[in-house]
């Protein structure tokens, strides 16, 4: 195992700097080596995987030691992996995304002539984010949450000749950095409070300060004992990484990167920010479930942005026309219905949810990706339309995908918001299940929005285009295949309480999940001192369920009333004419939808205009002030020696006045000291 | 090795070189330079095989010999972890420099190798010297051979650059002059009026450690002056604004040495000196130090954000980057030490492979506009793909040198000071800003009009050149997995120096003395500003006559 | 008539010198030497004031000729016959001769006085009034000791004291000579002379 | 006492011819006429001198050596002087000093 | 006078016959260089042995007005050495202006013997006659070039204002000697004591006193009595302005080491304030003015103006109870001497073209057509500027070392003083280094031909650059020997 679990992250690594080193000269065969590391590591961490939720580590899971990274004096940082059951769980999604995602992206970017360049860059993507759910240290963690920033940007503008891109790929950098930096400051405080970065002894001090009784953990400077008053209160350090978790999760305000971000390669819109990246601020908040939950007012925070965010994007995704936009958006609700989940201390729920999200989007962008190959790059809806024949295996896995996002059961998508939601009643956050359910009105509805505008009703495809459009090679469809089997079951295999058709009887006991998780998330329970509650199918969990159902179908009927509707026999005609007096009975929501809220005019006048400005007058304060009193006071001597200059006038009988002008100054000078 | 003068060796090996070129023809000079050089180099490598780290802050193969008996000046040398890093340091950016001049400098060879020679020599000096004497000796000789080499092969405006590089730090340097004789009477006379020692920096320093060090008065006084003298050096805010002439109008090779080694002089210098000598001044400066830092890591950020050249660019990230030393030098923490040496190490290898870069492009352009370059990925992959790996390694990402430094830092900071550290950690989005904006500008895109015209000169980056990063670059990644290497060698120098300043404690200054002081800066700013219209910023023409 | 004038302007000026030394005299219960020295002062300044405002130069040459015999014959009032001879020698019959010839050689003639005097006139008159001033007050202000009347002192005592105690500087000032003659001759003669 | 008896006398004669002389070397512009004004002031000295020897017991005959000493370094700097003199009236064609100023700042 | 004192004397007195013999020379066999060096040179090597031998043993001649103690020997070394570089680098420059070398050797070895004398006398007459001795000859030397205008420009000024000062000078010097009745420098040292005793400082005294700085000020160029240097440095033949920078001022201030420090020396605290205001004054505006010079020589003028001022500092520092200031005084001036020599050596052989001015363009591209000379100007330029390892810049330390020891003494006014002094020196890097600026970094204005310099000039800038480094790198032995210099006096 010491040996296994590095492997997980070091395979994709080596595939990476193996194919950043000869893979120009590969050609058309630059994908074996990646693909077969990746294949590598995803078979390794399902034996981690296997062996951890079997319990072979015991509850505490396992931890590996590589060498010392840091040692400076009281600062000493390991370089070291952990696994438990949640790394156990981030692992599956993780490797499984990337590995469908690598086969995928075989055929998807096939004709790019920087295919080399694409593995080398997805490999060491899975590298980072693999180091992100092993890291042992707080450390750690942050280095692969910059290499992930950094793997990001590199796929986001993959395509540097398009500007757009390019600059999209450093937007989404340093939107980042922001959360980074809130990252940091978090990891600081934690140490200094600490005096330790390992992630579960830095939890323990936190959470269990120094009283005779729990072990002493050294706090640095001076190594004492960490007691319960800390340099910094808990709730800041809370806050802190939660700020990290905005910044890579995309949580309002820092959203604004995740939707610009499609302007990479599908694949790695898929992958990176739909399936993994975007969900490790989710993993950073579950993992500090304890300190979160010895700061209660800041899990209000994260319970507010993500419910926020979720209304946000989802009102955003209404109107969007670029197919895989709308899919960014939606991803964006859906985390921010994680970070609910988080937030009202649901962390299963949340854990959950990202786990059917990350198969689930991870296909729906898949296939979005064959549609747009299908359509020759083109992303408007408005120019697809009736695809559904012509491209059969992405229309059907796409609409699985739909369906589970919209909430119908027994699809994945349903059990976790469905579990989300009721968490949250259930803990009395009553407003976030309130919003949790509008926006859950809003995802049936633009899914089927998308759906309908791009598989059925008449083509709009461009008439050049039209005889060409072909269904994707299989290297393309069977990774949507593949992800579709999760995406449909994983619902029932991970939530189903207790034996099949035990709820009908009342009879429960925790989802399969659930029981996998209880060791990591007990201690955060223990601090908010909150007993399981039942699930109870005929009691007010049947209602909700019955709600959510009743919101989803509610959703996919307005979006087919609009746009459509082609499954069996059932038919319906879109009707253009009511979208449109919809939109001109709202006039300002809908400009608003449209134009993303002007988060981006927002941020331009912010940070460009205002910014700018700043930067511009410092400038010119370094280039006349700073500078300029350096070379004045050179002026000034060199203009002043110009003047005392002037009094050579070349005339003896001046210099002869000076001298005896002098002369005079003398006597007195010198009288004045006569003491007579 | 003990017996054998390895320090002196090391020490003038590059000025035996120097001479042999003079008396050579000039078709000698490259390799007999790049040779010295690299023996030089062998040399201060053989010096860290030998150095036992594990000896705490004793300085290792020490050296004596009496120069000046009537003052009790001595020629003496002696390396601890830090001066020995900073050596090594130097000698490596010699040879690269050197290799990397071959192709630019084609004018006068002879002298340039020679002044680049003397230029090794005086700084290799500096960071061995035990002795005020000889360090001030030292480092005034760094300054002529650099004011040379940017004023004879500098770019348009040299003369102004280097007139006021020279200028700049020589009144620095005067005053400390002062201030080390000052010193070394105030121990004579504390002595009995024995000479003996009064230059000896370890005696001098032991005398400030034990029975409350000098007099409060000339600590005050002493300190300020090695502070103008390395804060201009480093550079700090506001003492910075050579910086950027000089970088711009140095030759590539000149500019990686002055950001690669000389900010370090500086550094060195707070640490060795300010510290150990005047513990109580340092202490009582340290505030207005910290928050000079703080400014100056935003301030030069920011200004760096619109930097139209690439050179001034990366010098104003210099400006950002030194701030990071600075602050960690003074705040006194363990952490913050450590960081502010590893960043030393750090900026000069990645700011000088930075350099070597813009000097690449410069040199099939001869151009540094910024807004002239793009879509460079497409045609030279392979120097867009190194120079985005220092971009990234000099915006401080995780697992590359640069992170450690500056996280140490921030970190001992952050338990110095919160607030403090969340002003100073802004920095990461600032640099990766000003770094990602030059880099997409001249990386991404289709390729410019400008560089397109440049047809088939525009070629991908060169093996040597490749040569002259390609070690950098590996240190890079090594010192980022790896920091032990150079914490454990340095950990010694750290231990004595926090050790030295902890004995001190903060003189009482009169209030009416800080507010005439801060009273005259503000007149000053005033005054400047009323006289805008007087003298134009750019006096250069005025100055370089 | 030209004579008479000549003859009146002397008469004025005798009259001028001579008036403090008989006022002096008759009034001021002075001895003969007091109403001497009176007389040969006011002389002297006369005459050095004329040296300095004359604009004919040769006069000035006159007038300084004139002022260097009256300071000789103080040297006789004060009791130091040698010196005045040597100021006779010296000064009238080397110096002042020395400098006709050049008068002579740089043929300058009488200006309007703007040629004469400096457009410094005026503040160089203050200077030197102050200066004076200052003298004045700094001498009497002093005590020198105790002062003797004057003596008379023997050619021979001077002898002795000359080639004891001052043989040296009685050499150097020969080997002074003789360093400008040299130089002088050569600085002064013309370029075209075969050197 | 009279006059002729008090050392002062002397010296205050002394000090005008002096400033006399001195008035002359500022206010003159014929190179001759600052010379002849320079010997003026060395004359004053030698008046001084000269008192000073006559009237304080102790130096007895010192003060005409002296004196001696000074007419001689006099006719030495007269000789120099006017060979300059002439050698400049040889180039310039002027005795005017104050039209000497080719250098100058 | 007895044959010991004519032992005492015997290196002044042969200095005098060389002087004598090079006239000689010339009756013999006019207009030939060569008899005239040889015996020149040749004597004044002698000279030197001899000042070495009899100044081994201090010892007084002619009932004390003479004096060789370690000071004077030093000095006369100094002096010696001055005329012997002259006599070296004269040579090119005179031929190529077809002047004679003989009158020029002559006058030059009588200035020597003046400044000797002045260095050897203790007693106030003696020094008067030597001050005399040692300027006269500068005057003709300023001259020397007859048929330039500038050269007799510079001569008249020089002459006028220098003789204006000498009768100041004098006056003092008369009242002086009124007040203390002897010449002897001991004896009016010991007055002195008395009267300050008893009423402290007279208003006669405080004449004397006033006129005496004035007339010393002028002679070592301070400010404001320094308006004769720039014209009588600029005007004269390069040589001549060579040696007039250090031979009359290194002798005006052994004039002021005999005549202030040791005469004068009871009223060091009357002087000292007056001392400071015009360090200050003459290094700042020294400098000032000369940043803005455009013609080397006048520059190098206002410089050694400057410099004036740095060796004030080390005379306040003594004044301020420093007898390292004395040091540092006497290091500066043989320090001084030597660059500053060697800088105008190189002017001087760049104007062997007759012709050549000593403009800054002149020195354009020199780096290119002469390195030799190029590096070499290079080096005596920092070492002007200071900057290590040179001799110029251990002279400023030690003045330096000395003023801040005075400060910690208590006088914090040197403390200021060695504040200003580095100010300057930081000031003074502009103009040296703008002349290296001209001579490496710009492109040579005229493509003349190199010239080719004779034997002797390349000997002086060999003896030049070599003491130049020595005194920056070993001082040990100068150091050694200007502190029994100034232990014999202070």
């Amino acid at each position: 195992m010491d040996i296994l679990i590095p492997l997980i992250a070091l395979l994709p690594i080596a595939g990476f700097l193996f194919t950043a080193a000869v893979g120009r000269r590969l050609g058309k065969r630059a994908h074996i080596v990646p693909v077969a590391a990746v294949g590598l590591s995803w078979a390794i961490a399902m034996v981690v995987v296997f062996t951890t939720l079997t319990g072979g580590f015991g509850e505490a899971g396992l931890a590996v030691k590589l060498w010392d990274w840091i040692p400076a004096g009281a600062f000493h940082i390991e370089a070291a992996f952990f696994v438990d059951n949640l790394t156990a769980a981030l692992l599956i999604v993780v490797t499984t995304v990337g590995l469908l995602v690598h086969i995928y992206s075989i055929g998807y970017m096939s004709h790019d002539p920087g295919y080399w360049r694409f593995f080398a860059y997805l490999n060491l993507f899975m590298f980072s984010m693999l180091l992100l759910v092993l890291g042992d240290s707080w450390l750690t963690v942050f280095v692969a949450w910059e290499l992930v920033g950094l793997s990001s940007y590199l796929l986001i503008g993959f395509w540097y000749r398009k500007n757009s891109a390019a600059l999209a790929s450093k937007k989404a950098f340093l939107v980042n950095r922001v959360g980074d930096v809130g990252f940091a400051l978090g990891i600081m405080a934690i140490w200094v409070n600490t005096g330790t970065l390992n992630i579960r002894d830095s939890i323990e001090a936190l959470t269990h300060p120094f009283t005779g009784g729990n072990p002493c953990i050294p706090v640095a400077p001076d190594l004492s004992c960490a007691s319960s008053d800390f340099t910094i209160p808990v709730a800041i350090v809370a806050l802190l990484l939660f700020a990290g978790a905005m910044g890579k999760s995309a949580q309002f305000p820092l959203h604004v990167w995740l939707p610009d971000a499609m302007e990479g390669p599908t694949p790695v819109s898929a992958l990176i920010h739909a399936a993994t990246m975007v969900n490790a601020g989710v993993y950073l908040v579950a993992r500090a479930n304890p300190i979160f939950a010895s700061a209660p007012e800041a899990m209000v925070v994260v319970a507010g942005i993500g419910i926020f965010t979720a209304l946000l994007a989802a009102s955003i995704a209404l109107t969007q026309t670029d197919i895989k936009r709308v899919l960014a958006y939606s991803t964006l609700s859906q985390l921010g219905y994680m970070f609910a989940a988080l937030g009202v201390g649901a962390w299963t729920a949340a854990i959950f949810h990202l786990m059917a999200q990350g198969f689930t989007k991870g296909l729906l962008f898949l296939a979005s990706g064959s549609v747009i190959h299908a359509v020759h790059e083109e992303q408007d809806m408005r120019k697809m339309g009736g695809l559904a024949k012509k491209i059969p295996h992405t229309y059907r896995t796409m609409l699985i995908g739909a369906i589970g996002m919209a909430g119908i059961p027994p699809l994945a998508g349903f059990f976790s918001k469905d579990e989300i939601l009721g968490e949250s009643f259930v803990l009395g956050f009553a407003w976030v299940w309130a919003i949790g359910v509008v926006v859950a009105i809003m995802t049936a509805f633009y899914m089927f929005r998308l759906i309908g505008l791009t598989f059925w009703g008449e083509s709009r495809v461009d008439t050049t285009v039209e005889p060409k459009i072909h269904e994707s090679p299989r290297v393309m469809t069977i990774p949507l295949w593949l992800l579709a089997i999760p995406a449909v079951l994983l619902g029932l295999v991970l939530a189903w309480p207790g034996p099949p058709l035990g709820p009908l009887f009342g009879q429960s006991g925790p989802g399969l999940l659930a029981g996998w998780l209880e060791p990591v998330f007990a201690p955060g329970i223990e601090i908010l001192g909150r007993h399981e509650a039942e699930f109870a199918i005929f009691g007010i969990d049947g209602v909700l369920i019955l709600i959510s159902v009743a919101v989803a179908v509610a959703g996919m009927v307005a979006a087919w009333r609009l746009f459509g509707v082609e499954i069996g026999g059932l038919r319906r005609r879109g009707n253009p004419e009511q979208v449109r007096d919809l939109t001109a009975r709202a006039p300002f929501l809908y400009r608003a939808s449209l134009n993303k809220w002007w988060f981006d005019e927002l941020n331009h006048v912010l940070f460009i205009l205002i910014g700018g400005r700043i930067a511009a007058f410092l400038w010119w304060f370094d280039a006349n002030v700073v500078d300029g009193i350096v070379n004045g006071i050179g002026a000034v001597t060199r203009r002043s020696g110009g003047g005392l200059a002037r009094v050579q006038t070349g005339r003896v009988q001046n210099y002869a006045l000076g001298i005896a002008v002098g002369l005079i100054v003398m006597v007195v000078s010198y009288a004045m000291m006569v003491r007579a | 090795m003990d017996g054998f003068p390895i320090l002196t060796t090391i020490t003038f090996l590059p000025l035996v070189g120097a001479l042999l070129i003079a008396f050579l023809p000039a078709s000698w000079a490259r390799p007999v330079a790049l040779g010295a050089a690299l023996l030089t180099w062998i040399a201060s490598l053989l010096l860290v095989v030998g150095f036992s780290a594990g000896s705490g802050g004793f300085f290792q193969f020490t050296e004596e010999l009496s120069w000046i008996p009537a003052f009790g000046i001595e020629y003496k040398l002696g390396v601890d972890g830090l001066s020995l890093l900073l050596v090594v340091l130097t000698t490596t950016l010699s040879w690269i420099s050197i290799l990397a001049s071959f192709k630019p400098i084609q004018t006068r060879i002879k002298e340039y190798m020679i002044s680049f020679l003397i230029l090794e020599v005086g700084m290799i000096g500096v960071f061995l010297a035990l002795d005020t004497f000889l360090f001030y000796i030292f480092w005034e000789i760094v300054l002529v051979p650099m004011y040379l080499i940017i004023g004879i092969w500098g770019g348009a405006n040299r003369i102004y650059a280097t007139i006021k590089f020279v200028l700049y730090t020589l009144v620095g340097s005067l005053l400390m002059l002062v201030a080390i004789l000052a010193t070394a009477f105030a121990f004579q006379a504390a002595n009995g009026g024995d000479w003996t020692g009064a230059f000896d920096y370890e005696v001098l320093r032991l005398y400030a450690a034990t029975a409350g060090g000098f007099d409060p008065t000339l600590q005050l006084v002493a300190f300020g002056a090695f502070f103008l003298a390395f804060a201009i050096k480093v550079p700090m805010f506001p003492f910075h604004t050579w910086l950027p002439d000089a970088h711009v109008e140095a030759p590539t090779a000149g500019s990686v040495i002055l950001a690669g080694v000389l900010l370090k002089l500086g550094g060195y210098g707070f640490i060795r000196y300010g510290l150990s000598f005047y513990p109580d001044a340092a202490q009582t400066y340290a505030p207005a130090i910290i928050v000079l830092s703080l400014i100056a890591i935003i301030y030069g950020a920011i200004v760096a954000l619109v930097q139209p050249d690439l050179k001034k660019l990366v010098a104003y990230s210099s400006v950002s980057h030194m701030g990071f030393v600075t602050l960690g030098i003074f705040i006194f923490q363990p952490q913050g030490m450590d960081g502010a040496i590893l960043q030393m190490i750090n900026h000069g290898l990645i700011t000088g492979a930075l350099f070597l870069l813009v000097g690449v492009i410069y040199e099939r352009t001869h151009d540094r506009t910024i807004a002239r370059m793009g879509g460079l990925a497409g045609r030279t992959p392979a120097y867009i793909a190194i120079m985005g790996f220092f971009v990234f390694a000099s915006a401080g990402l995780p697992g590359l040198s640069g992170f450690v430094g500056e996280f140490l830092v921030l970190l001992g900071t952050f338990a110095f000071n919160p607030l403090a550290a969340a002003t100073a950690t802004f920095v990461m989005i600032l640099g990766a800003a000003y770094m990602l904006w030059m880099f997409q500008r001249m990386a991404t895109g289709e390729l410019s009009s400008f560089l397109a015209g440049l047809g088939k000169h525009l070629t991908d980056i060169s093996a040597v050149e490749i040569l002259t990063v390609a070690p950098l670059g590996a240190l890079v990644v090594v010192f980022g997995l790896f920091p032990g290497i150079l914490l454990n060698i340095i950990d010694g120098s750290v231990t004595r120096a926090l050790a030295d300043v902890g004995t001190g404690t903060p003189i009482a200054v009169d209030p009416l003395v800080t507010a005439v002081g801060l009273g005259a800066i503000a007149a000053v700013i005033v005054l400047r500003i009323v006289t805008l219209p007087m003298f134009r910023a750019s006096a250069s023409a005025e100055t370089s006559a | 008539m030209r004579g008479w004038l000549y003859l009146l302007s002397a008469a004025v000026a005798g009259a001028v010198i001579t008036t403090p030394a008989l006022l002096i005299f008759v009034f001021g219960g002075g001895s003969v030497d007091d109403a001497l020295f009176a007389a040969l002062a006011t002389l002297m300044l006369v005459s050095a004031l004329l040296v300095v405002t004359m604009r004919d130069i040769i006069r000035c040459g006159l007038a300084m000729i004139v002022a260097f015999l009256a300071l000789a014959g103080i040297y006789v009032v004060v009791g130091a016959p040698l010196i005045a001879a040597a100021q006779v020698i010296v000064y009238i019959g080397a110096i002042s001769v020395l400098i006709l010839f050049a008068i002579m050689l740089t043929q300058s003639k009488a200006g309007p006085a703007k040629l004469v005097f400096q457009t410094q006139a005026a503040p160089a008159a203050v200077a030197a009034v102050v200066l004076v001033v200052l003298i004045t007050l700094g001498i009497s202000a002093t005590d020198w000791g105790e002062v003797g009347t004057r003596v008379r002192l023997a050619t021979d005592a001077l002898a002795r004291v000359l080639f004891r105690d001052y043989v040296l500087p009685f050499e150097v000032v020969s080997v002074l000579l003789l360093a400008a003659v040299i130089g002088g001759i050569f600085i002064a003669k013309r370029e075209d002379e075969p050197s | 006492m009279g006059l002729a008896d008090s050392l002062d006398a002397y010296l205050v004669l002394s000090g005008a011819l002096f400033t006399i002389g001195s008035f002359g070397f500022l206010a003159r512009r014929n190179a001759i006429s600052m010379l002849m004004s320079i010997e003026l002031m060395l004359n004053a000295v030698n008046l001084a001198i000269v008192a000073f020897g006559s009237f304080i017991p102790n130096l007895k005959a010192d003060g005409s050596i002296i004196a001696l000493m000074v007419m001689a370094v006099a006719a030495a700097e007269a000789t120099v002087g006017l060979a300059i003199i002439i050698a400049i009236y040889r180039n310039r064609k002027t005795p005017l000093v104050d039209e000497y100023d080719a250098m100058r700042r | 006078m007895t044959f010991q004192d004519l032992v005492t004397i015997a290196p002044f007195v042969v200095a005098i016959f060389v002087a004598a013999g090079v006239i000689a020379a010339d009756i013999v066999a006019p207009g030939r260089n060569r008899p005239v060096l040889v015996i020149a040179l040749g004597g004044l090597a002698i000279v030197g042995l001899l000042t070495i031998v009899t100044g081994s043993t201090a010892a007084t001649a002619f009932g004390g007005a003479y004096r060789v103690d370690d000071l004077t020997t030093f000095l006369d070394i100094v002096f010696i050495g001055i005329a012997a570089m002259t006599l070296l680098f004269a040579p090119d420059y005179l031929e190529s202006r077809r002047l004679p070398l003989a009158e020029f050797a002559a006058v030059l070895l009588f200035a020597m013997t003046g400044a000797m004398l002045l260095a050897a006398s203790a007693d106030l007459l003696v020094l008067f006659i030597g001050l005399e001795l040692m300027v006269l000859p500068g005057y003709l030397l300023a001259g020397y070039h007859k048929s330039d205008g500038y050269s007799t420009e510079g001569a008249i000024k020089y002459f006028l204002l220098g003789s204006f000062s000498s009768a100041i000078f004098l006056f003092g010097l008369a009242f002086v000697w009124g007040l203390t009745g002897t010449t002897r420098v001991s004896e009016v040292a010991a007055q002195l004591t008395a009267l300050t005793a008893t009423g402290g400082l007279s208003a006669g005294l405080a004449l004397g006193l006033a006129f005496l700085t004035t007339g010393v000020a002028f002679k070592i160029a301070a400010v404001p009595f320094h308006y004769w240097t720039p014209d009588a440095y600029q005007g004269s033949p390069t040589p001549v302005t060579g040696y007039l920078s250090v031979g009359p001022k290194v002798g005006a201030f052994a004039l002021i080491l005999r005549l202030f420090v040791e005469a004068l020396g009871p009223l060091r605290a009357d002087w000292l304030p007056i001392v400071v205001v015009l360090a200050v004054l003459t290094m700042t505006l020294g400098n000032l003015v000369a940043l803005t010079q455009t013609n080397v020589k006048r520059m190098l003028a206002y410089s050694s103006i400057a410099h004036t001022g740095y060796m004030l500092v080390g005379l306040a520092a003594f004044a301020a109870g420093r007898l390292e200031g004395l040091e540092g005084l006497l290091y500066y001036g043989a320090a001084y001497s030597v660059m500053n020599l060697g800088a105008f050596g190189v002017v001087a052989a760049l104007q062997k073209r007759a012709g050549v001015t000593s403009n800054l363009d002149t020195f354009a591209g020199l780096g290119r057509r002469e390195p030799a000379l190029g590096i070499l100007m290079t080096l005596f330029l920092l070492s002007l500027t200071g900057i290590p390892p040179t001799a110029g810049f251990f002279a400023k330390a030690y003045v330096i070392l000395a003023a801040v020891q005075a400060s910690q003494d208590g006088a914090t006014v040197l403390g200021f003083l060695a504040v200003v002094a580095v100010l300057n020196a930081a000031a003074a890097a502009f103009y040296y280094l703008r002349v290296v600026v001209y001579m490496f970094m710009r492109e040579p204005a005229s493509d003349d031909p190199a010239l080719n310099h004779g034997r002797l000039l390349w000997a002086g800038l060999l003896i030049t650059t070599i003491l130049t480094v020595v005194f920056g790198l070993i001082p040990g032995p100068l150091l050694e020997i200007v502190g029994n210099a100034a232990r014999a006096i202070g």
